[in-house]
């Protein structure tokens, strides 16, 4: 449950950046940090209690076509192909919101907002 | 038909006849109120003479020679579709031609004709008295037209022989004295439409020269003389028809239409002069509220 | 006064889904696909990973997509921070001896290290990603230690080009030979846990961590290099 | 057929390899794009041909991996996924055809990748039936957005970008979070899958939330009010080719994914969303648009708004309880509004690019000149803002349609933003078609706009036939054929006395094809506008050269939806050729030069009409009978239809409270159209009146109330309208004065509702073509021969022109009423009529009405022909032929009907008597003579006696001829001198100062000074509201949040 709640209150401050941080980059920080929070939290939907990791790699535990371990020791594979795939595109999105405020920056010279309200109304 | 025709011009005759006659009364009477001789009562017939005699030499155009015979013939028009005397086959005159209605719309013929030939003519006085006049005309036919349609709905016609003979059977059945307020409101509205003192801006006869016809001489001006002399007398009759229970025979026509003109005339020569807009201020003000009463009430009822 | 809305309405939305996860128990048993993956995965793929037959075999659609993003991730920076004709500039400061030293022992050891996670993503943990972020790190080593070091973008981008062209080559394959796109049985399953089984999982999975390495290695280069200023 | 995957595979390897083949050079890499675009392209259509021709039934279904579906991650294609794939190929082509064309700042193999990729995240979001992999495709796409909308040299595009990415990445977050929830709710991912495990009742509190989260995501990007911001800033900010595919594509995959997400969700409080956020969305944006001064951001708002809509649709289709035709009705009208505005926006925003300008002051004139160009932004604008023919009308009609009735507010205020819409769009349009100095030069190619707008066409000519279709309303198919015609006339533009010639023979060809039509009331309007219009499109020759070349074809659309309104059978097809006739004729309002202003408010006013009519008529709907026909007596209607469908028609009368537009719209009209506007057009409102007063308002409550209401205003009118032309100085605006005045006491006959009644006003309607008709002819001759309009500058022209200036005086009695011409007898019906039901407040008002009109009858006579004649119009010569036949043709009618009113009166008979009277109310005695109740009149003597004396003086003036000298015009008797010059002698300004100064209060422009509050408040009031959009990135997301929590408060039933 814990880890239900850190996730959670890893994703509300990483939005709390967002709605209230004036820079930039700490924006881009905020985004991240919800990115992590949600990565958390898929991982820990997917926990088994006293469960395994998904990879069967020793002899004992799969003979001759059939699966020798208790299949609910195993945790779920799936979410950690999810998170996997989120992973990556965090990371692109940070990528082009990095280039985006590198742009702006040999613009303006500022990564404020309030230097970046031209488009309004 | 063709004696209906005949008859047509003993009435125009003697309606021209009887109408100048009063144009002269008329001059008469004003002269002496302000203090003067006057003119002779035939003053009138010696001009329209003159007038004739007169050798046309000169015009302005088309419309400019066309509108003394609009002018002319919208006289004699309202004149026709008046019924002078009623159920007399001579003096009953057109009026099957047409009804309350017609008469109405008929009465704009002429001077429609005159304004045109007076704005052809070029001159600015004879245009700018149109104006005045169709102003003025806006104002005075409203409580005119409050007074007749509340009487044609009263009576529930606009058949000018059925509201005569409706008004049969004494005096007391007359609408004069059956709507009076109706009636004040029309005969204010009457004032109006002879353009007389105190409604005598249109034709302004001392700065304007004589409004309509400045440009117009000899002839011309005979036919416009002719047809406003008919044209007033076709009004009297029209009243007459109205309010005063209309005419069994001639003499009752005489004298009820000479008392109207009479009305007319004394009140014109004792008031000034209302400018145009203080014309229709007055027109849509008193009159109205007047006549109003009655055609609440006839509403109501 | 705006930290203030913040904090009640993430709060408001914080309770909301809090709300949710009474329901879910922590730890609980999962049911649903999953029990078919660790139940048939094995058998099916011959792959000893099931987190990489998921990923590789029975999502391999998003881990398509996912290759995408970063490519396109890679692209769009490229596109956007060099969007004018300039001159490419790379600024940095001299780095120290030590690290210069270790990086010419570690870095052909990085690179055997991510190569080994990628091609074993089938059998151990790790994969493709894993393997090619583990390149994209040598690579930036080098550009911490080495002044002058500016990586060969023809070659970046051809071995990126083949290494996706062959990932979504593979899955038409598996179009063509199995009537289903990233089908697995293009190729034979072989035997369970062997380096060479669970048919196309690795191809597919060196040619995600080649790609993954030389894209990343891509957007470092960009994001280090900065256009010349005029 | 091509297995849908094979075109992400594709795609994705063409996007992989230009990586390579940039090293080969620029040709090449586009050589890749094209041919990827060209067969992702023809796939997409393949699939979509399949499903559209019946071929491909089922959604295809495919299974990635050979997996089944819960275990692997499977597409299917369905019919709307595919339609919409091919919609979004096609824009995204026209888009980077656009953008090659422009040339790319940047380096562009990366742009050509990132569009394709876009295409191909967009598409894949469409096909994906997996909860996680639509995460994907959504990422996929929105970074592919977020690099292509930064991609402008304009910084401010950088900044619309980052709000893009942020916005966006708390939206893809919601939908991760929702996403991962529902596997762990279901225990798959599959879409499937996961609705079979849901049933409504399970929607307690955490499938709720889980619920909301996912959709709440995906409303983010669907650009909903108040967390819309963002979108905005990127469509005033980014690269317009961008903007283009964006709005015109990709927003419409994430609706799509909307829909179908909801639908797999069960999510039960669809319908709320729809009318909380889509409606308000609408709404806002509708009204936060009027005041915008940058091009784009405008259309974003409208962008915005559009979406809104859709959402607002989707509600009903999913949520609404729709059943069985209306539920198609729904889901066309969204195929439709995604259609329309996918073609119709991103035309507008490659315009936007081509223009390079983005204030809209600097656009003044841009159209002028172009043909092209002209077509193009004309037609997307009017399908945007849903006129007829262009899909964006059927689109509206079948969702009013289809909204229940007991939404009947939604159906009010979709109709109200409409309006707004309107307002917006033709304030743009109108700055653009005016005349302007400017010069513009078209940066770009123009093949991409042209291909959209083609299309476009296409499918409005689609969507109008599915209507048909679907309604089962049959309509003339020769009437479609003569309309279709009017394209052709078009395309003669370069010819303008073939147009003319081809304009008469169609109307010809309609009159010989009608010419056995039963004279009912149909009948009876049906020949009129024929007849009128032939004689009236007869006389514009002359005068259409100074028009643009779609003079002739509006022409004859407009008087063939006149030809369509009199056909219409049901109320529906009546407000469709309703509104064609508005919109024609305010494109043909809007080619008078200094009509821009003037045909706005026009199109304004008769949009309100025409909504107003629209939702009166859903008010007459009632179960499975969604087109109520006009003869279905069974029921009783509400007061509100009858007067919600009767304001159309009050409108376009131009009655009292609603004549603003008429001044203006009449005396600015083109010339050649102010005759069939006044003539024809404005009787349509009689026609439509009429059909009111006899099917509609007999079952309603308090008919007896509405009725002498609309005589009161009727009578109003005619009062006051007759007084306020007497003080216009412009010739066309007294005339127009005097045209609303006339239209006045039809509709007085109209309120009276008894034969007699009838009798007059389609006596008077008919009078009025002819004697108004013939006035408005006279005056475009004069004009086009003097040059001017304003009355004091003419004067003394019965010198020159005497053949105008007789069928002018005909023409000015006939209007006045006096009697030998055919005016009279329509009062005198009238008249009569108010006498039988007593009404003698109307009577008063009426009968005093047209003692004021003398006033301007005068003026018109006086300051145009008679006076002094001005030097400069020495040589003026007597107005052009086709004019002068017009005129004596029209003439000659009112003298006939004068001398013998049976000549319409016989006409009127059958009408009034198919409407279910024993008689017209009046009798004939003997021949002429005709009697009512209250008295007779006799036409005949009236005109033997008049037109006798007239000949006799003619005859008198011509012996007297030659006897009298004619004077010239100075030689007056002035105070003894000799005027110098005509003008200074010339009495034609003001002429009626001393009844100004006494009715000054009463023709003070109160009604057209509250309209004008009335908007610049409203139009202040948005100005100021939409600083919501502060600019600022904390702000917008601060609002995403708000919502998220305001959704969550009034959806949730708590588990706590």
């Amino acid at each position: 449950m814990i880890f239900f709640g850190a996730s959670l209150l890893l994703i509300l401050i990483g939005l709390y950046g967002a709605l209230v941080k004036r820079n930039l980059i700490k924006i881009i920080i905020g985004l991240s940090i919800m990115d992590t929070g949600i990565n958390m939290l898929i991982i820990s939907l997917g926990f088994v209690k006293g469960g395994t990791a998904p990879i069967i790699s020793l002899k004992s535990l799969f003979q001759k076509n059939s699966l020798l371990v208790d299949v609910s020791k195993i945790v779920d594979p799936l979410p950690q192909a999810l998170v996997l795939t989120a992973i990556v595109i965090g990371v692109a999105v940070t990528a082009m919101a990095l280039s985006v405020v590198i742009r702006m920056y040999s613009v303006k010279k500022s990564i404020e907002i309030d230097d970046f309200k031209e488009l309004k109304w | 038909m063709w004696y209906k025709i005949l008859y047509g011009l003993l009435v125009v005759v003697g309606g021209l006849a009887y109408g100048l006659l009063l144009g002269g009364i008329s001059r008469k009477i004003t002269a002496r109120l302000h203090g003067r001789r006057g003119p002779t009562v035939f003053q009138n017939y010696i001009d329209l003479i003159k007038l004739i005699r007169k050798k046309t030499a000169i015009s302005h155009g088309t419309m400019f020679f066309l509108a003394p015979m609009f002018r002319l013939l919208g006289g004699i028009g309202v004149l026709l579709l008046v019924p002078i005397v009623t159920k007399s086959a001579i003096l009953s005159n057109f009026s099957f031609g047409g009804d309350l209605i017609v008469v109405l719309y008929f009465m704009v013929f002429g001077c429609l004709g005159m304004a045109l030939g007076a704005a052809d003519s070029g001159h600015p006085h004879s245009a700018l008295a149109p104006t005045r006049g169709l102003a003025q005309m806006a104002g005075y036919e409203l409580p005119f037209l409050i007074s007749v349609i509340g009487l044609a709905i009263a009576h529930n016609t606009v058949s000018l022989g059925t509201l005569v003979s409706a008004q049969q059977g004494g005096i007391l059945h007359w609408n004069l004295f059956q709507y009076p307020f109706l009636s004040i409101a029309g005969f204010i509205a009457m004032l109006g439409m002879y353009m007389a003192y105190p409604f005598s801006v249109v034709m302004a006869p001392q700065e304007i020269a004589v409004g309509p016809p400045t440009e117009y001489s000899s002839t011309f001006l005979s036919f416009m003389f002719t047809g406003r002399s008919l044209f007033g007398v076709g009004k009297y009759v029209l009243f007459m028809d109205l309010f005063l229970g209309g005419a069994t025979n001639l003499l009752e026509a005489f004298v009820k239409t000479f008392a109207i003109f009479l009305f007319v005339v004394f009140i014109t020569g004792v008031f000034p002069r209302y400018r145009t807009e203080q014309a229709v201020k007055f027109f849509w003000t008193y009159p109205v509220v007047i006549g109003l009463i009655d055609f609440i009430r006839i509403f109501i009822k | 006064m705006r930290k203030i809305v913040a904090i009640v309405f993430l709060a408001i939305i914080g309770f909301y889904i809090i709300s949710i996860f009474s329901a879910f128990q922590f730890g609980d048993k999962y049911k649903g696909v999953s029990e078919h993956y660790v139940k048939e995965g094995i058998i099916e793929n011959r792959g000893a990973n099931l987190v990489t037959s998921i990923v590789v075999n029975y999502r391999g659609f998003d881990t398509l997509g996912e290759v995408t993003v970063l490519f396109l991730a890679a692209t769009g920076l490229s596109f956007l921070l060099f969007s004018c004709k300039c001159e490419r500039e790379f600024k940095r400061i001299k780095s120290s001896l030590v690290l210069r030293t270790a990086t010419d022992t570690l870095f052909p050891m990085i690179l055997l290290f991510g190569a080994y996670i990628f091609i074993h993503g089938h059998l151990t943990p790790g994969g493709g990603f894993q393997g090619g972020s583990v390149i994209a790190s040598g690579v930036m080593l080098l550009f911490l230690s080495f002044r002058s070091f500016h990586p060969n973008h023809k070659t970046l981008s051809t071995i990126e080009v083949l290494a996706g062209i062959s990932f979504a080559g593979i899955g038409l394959l598996g179009l063509v030979y199995a009537k289903s796109f990233l089908a697995n049985s293009v190729l034979p399953l072989g035997q369970w846990n062997r380096l060479i089984s669970a048919g196309v999982i690795p191809l597919i999975y060196i040619a995600v961590g080649l790609k993954v390495g030389a894209e990343l290695s891509g957007l470092i280069s960009d994001m280090i290099s900065t256009t010349k200023e005029d | 057929m091509v297995n849908p995957v094979v075109i992400i595979a594709i795609t994705l390897m063409a996007a992989f390899s230009i990586g390579i083949f940039q090293f080969f050079g620029k040709k090449f890499v586009r050589g890749v794009f094209w041919l990827t675009i060209l067969f992702d392209f023809s796939a997409v259509l393949s699939i979509a041909y399949g499903f559209l021709t019946g071929k491909i039934t089922k959604p295809i279904m495919v299974k990635i991996g050979g997996f089944p579906p819960p275990i692997g991650i499977n597409l299917s294609v369905d019919r709307f996924g595919a339609y919409l794939a091919v919609v979004i190929f096609f824009i995204g082509a026209m888009a980077a055809y656009h953008w090659l064309n422009k040339g790319i700042d940047d380096p562009e193999p990366k742009a050509l990748v990132l569009m394709l990729l876009l295409l191909l995240g967009s598409t894949g979001m469409i096909f994906t039936q997996d909860f996680f992999n639509l995460f994907v495709f959504i990422e996929i796409t929105s970074i592919a957005s977020y690099g292509l909308v930064a991609s402008n040299v304009d910084w401010s595009s950088l900044e619309a970008s980052f709000k893009y990415i942020v916005i966006g990445s708390i939206s893809s977050t919601f939908v991760l979070l929702g996403a991962v929830l529902l596997y762990k709710f279901g225990g798959s991912l599959n879409m499937l899958d996961i609705s079979s495990k849901i049933t409504p009742s399970r929607y307690g509190g955490v499938l709720m939330i889980i619920a909301i989260m996912f959709l709440f995501g995906l409303l983010i990007e669907l650009e909903l009010f108040p967390m819309n911001g963002w979108a905005l800033d990127i469509y005033q900010g980014a690269n317009p080719a961008v903007v283009a595919i964006l709005a015109g594509g990709i927003v419409k995959g994430f609706y799509l994914v909307f829909v179908r997400s909801a639908i797999y969700l069960k999510f039960p409080y669809i319908l709320k969303i729809g009318l909380i956020f889509g409606l308000t969305t609408y709404l806002v944006s509708q009204f936060f648009a009027w005041k915008q001064k940058d091009i784009r951001r405008l259309f974003g708002y409208s962008s915005v708004g559009q979406l809104g809509l859709l959402v607002l649709a989707a509600g009903f289709y999913v949520g609404g309880g729709l059943q069985g035709i209306d539920k198609t009705y729904m889901l066309l009208a969204i195929v439709f509004f995604v259609l329309n505005h996918s073609f119709s926006k991103s035309t507008l925003f490659f315009i936007t690019d081509l223009i390079e300008e983005k204030d809209i002051e600097k656009w003044k004139g841009v159209l002028k000149g172009n043909k092209l160009l002209k077509t193009l932004f004309s037609t997307s604008v009017l399908s945007m803002a849903g006129a007829p023919p262009f899909i964006g009308f059927w689109a509206k009609l079948f969702f009013v349609l289809a909204i229940p009735k007991q939404y009947f507010y939604v159906v009010v205020l979709v109709l109200l933003g409409a309006v707004a819409e309107i307002i917006y769009y033709f304030n743009l349009y109108r700055i653009t078609s005016s005349d302007s100095e400017n010069c513009f030069e078209i940066k770009g190619s123009i093949v991409p706009a042209s291909m959209n707008t083609l299309v476009l066409l296409g499918l409005s000519f689609l969507s109008g036939y599915y209507f048909f279709l679907y309604t089962r309303i049959s309509v003339s198919t020769n009437l479609l054929i003569m309309m279709g015609a009017a394209i052709i006339i078009y395309i003669f533009g370069f010819s303008r006395i073939f147009q003319w010639v081809l304009s008469l023979g169609i109307l010809s060809y309609a009159l010989y094809l009608f010419k056995n039509i039963n004279i009912n009331l149909q009948g009876f309007f049906l020949l009129f506008i024929l007849v009128g219009g032939l004689i009236l499109v007869f006389a514009t020759y002359p005068v259409s050269k100074k028009y643009s070349w779609s003079f002739y074809p509006l022409l004859i659309f407009s008087v063939l939806s006149m030809v369509g309104i009199a056909l219409a059978k049901e109320w529906i097809s009546l407000f469709i050729f309703w509104e064609l006739m508005s919109w024609s004729s305010y494109l043909i309002i809007n080619q008078g030069s200094k009509a821009k202003k003037a045909s706005w408010v026009y199109l304004v006013m008769s949009a309100i009409g025409g909504y107003a009519m629209l939702s009166g008529i859903k008010l007459l709907t009632s179960g499975p009978n969604l087109v109520p026909g006009f003869n279905s007596t069974a029921m009783r209607y509400s007061t509100l239809s009858a007067i919600l469908i009767f304001t159309a028609f009050l409108i376009k009368m131009a009655t009292a409270p609603v004549h603003i537009w008429a001044r203006e719209a009449y005396g600015e009209s083109p010339d050649g159209f102010t005759p069939i506007l006044s003539g024809i057009l404005s009787k349509m409102g009689v026609f439509g009146a009429i059909l009111t007063v006899v099917y509609l308002l007999p079952h309603t409550a308090h008919s007896s109330v509405i009725l002498y209401g609309l005589a009161l205003f009727g009578a109003l009118t005619a009062l006051f309208m007759a007084l306020f032309a007497a003080f216009q100085e412009n010739v066309k605006k007294v005339l127009a004065y005097s045209s609303v005045s006339q239209v006045g006491y039809i509709l007085i006959g109209i309120a009276l509702a008894s034969s007699l009644g009838y009798s007059a006003a389609l006596y008077h309607t008919v009078n009025h073509l002819i004697f108004k008709g013939l006035l408005f002819v006279a005056v475009a001759g004069i004009i086009y021969r003097t040059g001017t309009s304003y009355l004091p500058e003419m004067g003394g022209l019965i010198r020159r022109m005497p053949v105008t200036f007789l069928a002018f005086l005909m023409g000015i009695i006939t209007l006045a009423g006096i009697p030998p011409l055919s005016g009279f007898a329509g009062k005198w019906l009238l008249y009569s009529a108010l006498l039988e039901k007593k009404w003698m407040f109307i009577l008063l008002i009426a009968m005093f009405a047209s003692i004021v009109a003398f006033m301007y009858c005068y003026k018109l006579l006086h300051t145009i022909f008679l006076g002094q004649l001005r030097d400069k119009y020495i040589k003026v010569k007597e107005v052009p032929l086709p004019i002068a036949i017009v005129e004596l043709v029209l003439a000659g009618l009112t003298m006939a009907v004068g001398i013998k009113p049976s000549l319409i009166l016989d006409f009127s008979d059958k009408v009034v008597k198919s409407l279910g009277f024993y008689g017209p109310g009046y009798a004939y005695q003997g021949a002429h003579r005709i009697v009512s109740k209250f008295g007779y009149w006799n036409a005949y003597f009236m005109a033997v006696f008049a037109i006798g004396a007239f000949i006799i003086a003619l005859v008198l003036f011509f012996l007297v001829k030659a006897k009298i000298r004619k004077v010239g015009q100075l030689d007056i008797g002035y105070s003894g001198e000799v005027p110098d010059s005509p003008e200074s002698v010339h009495f034609g300004y003001d002429l009626y100062a001393h009844m100004r100064r006494a009715v000054s209060p009463f023709i003070s422009p109160i009604m057209e000074n509250s309209y004008k509050k009335v908007y610049n408040g409203i139009a202040a009031f948005v100005d100021y509201a939409r600083r919501f959009y502060t600019g600022d990135l904390n702000t917008y997301a601060m609002w995403v949040i708000i919502t998220l929590s305001f959704i969550f408060y009034i959806f949730y039933k708590g588990v706590f």
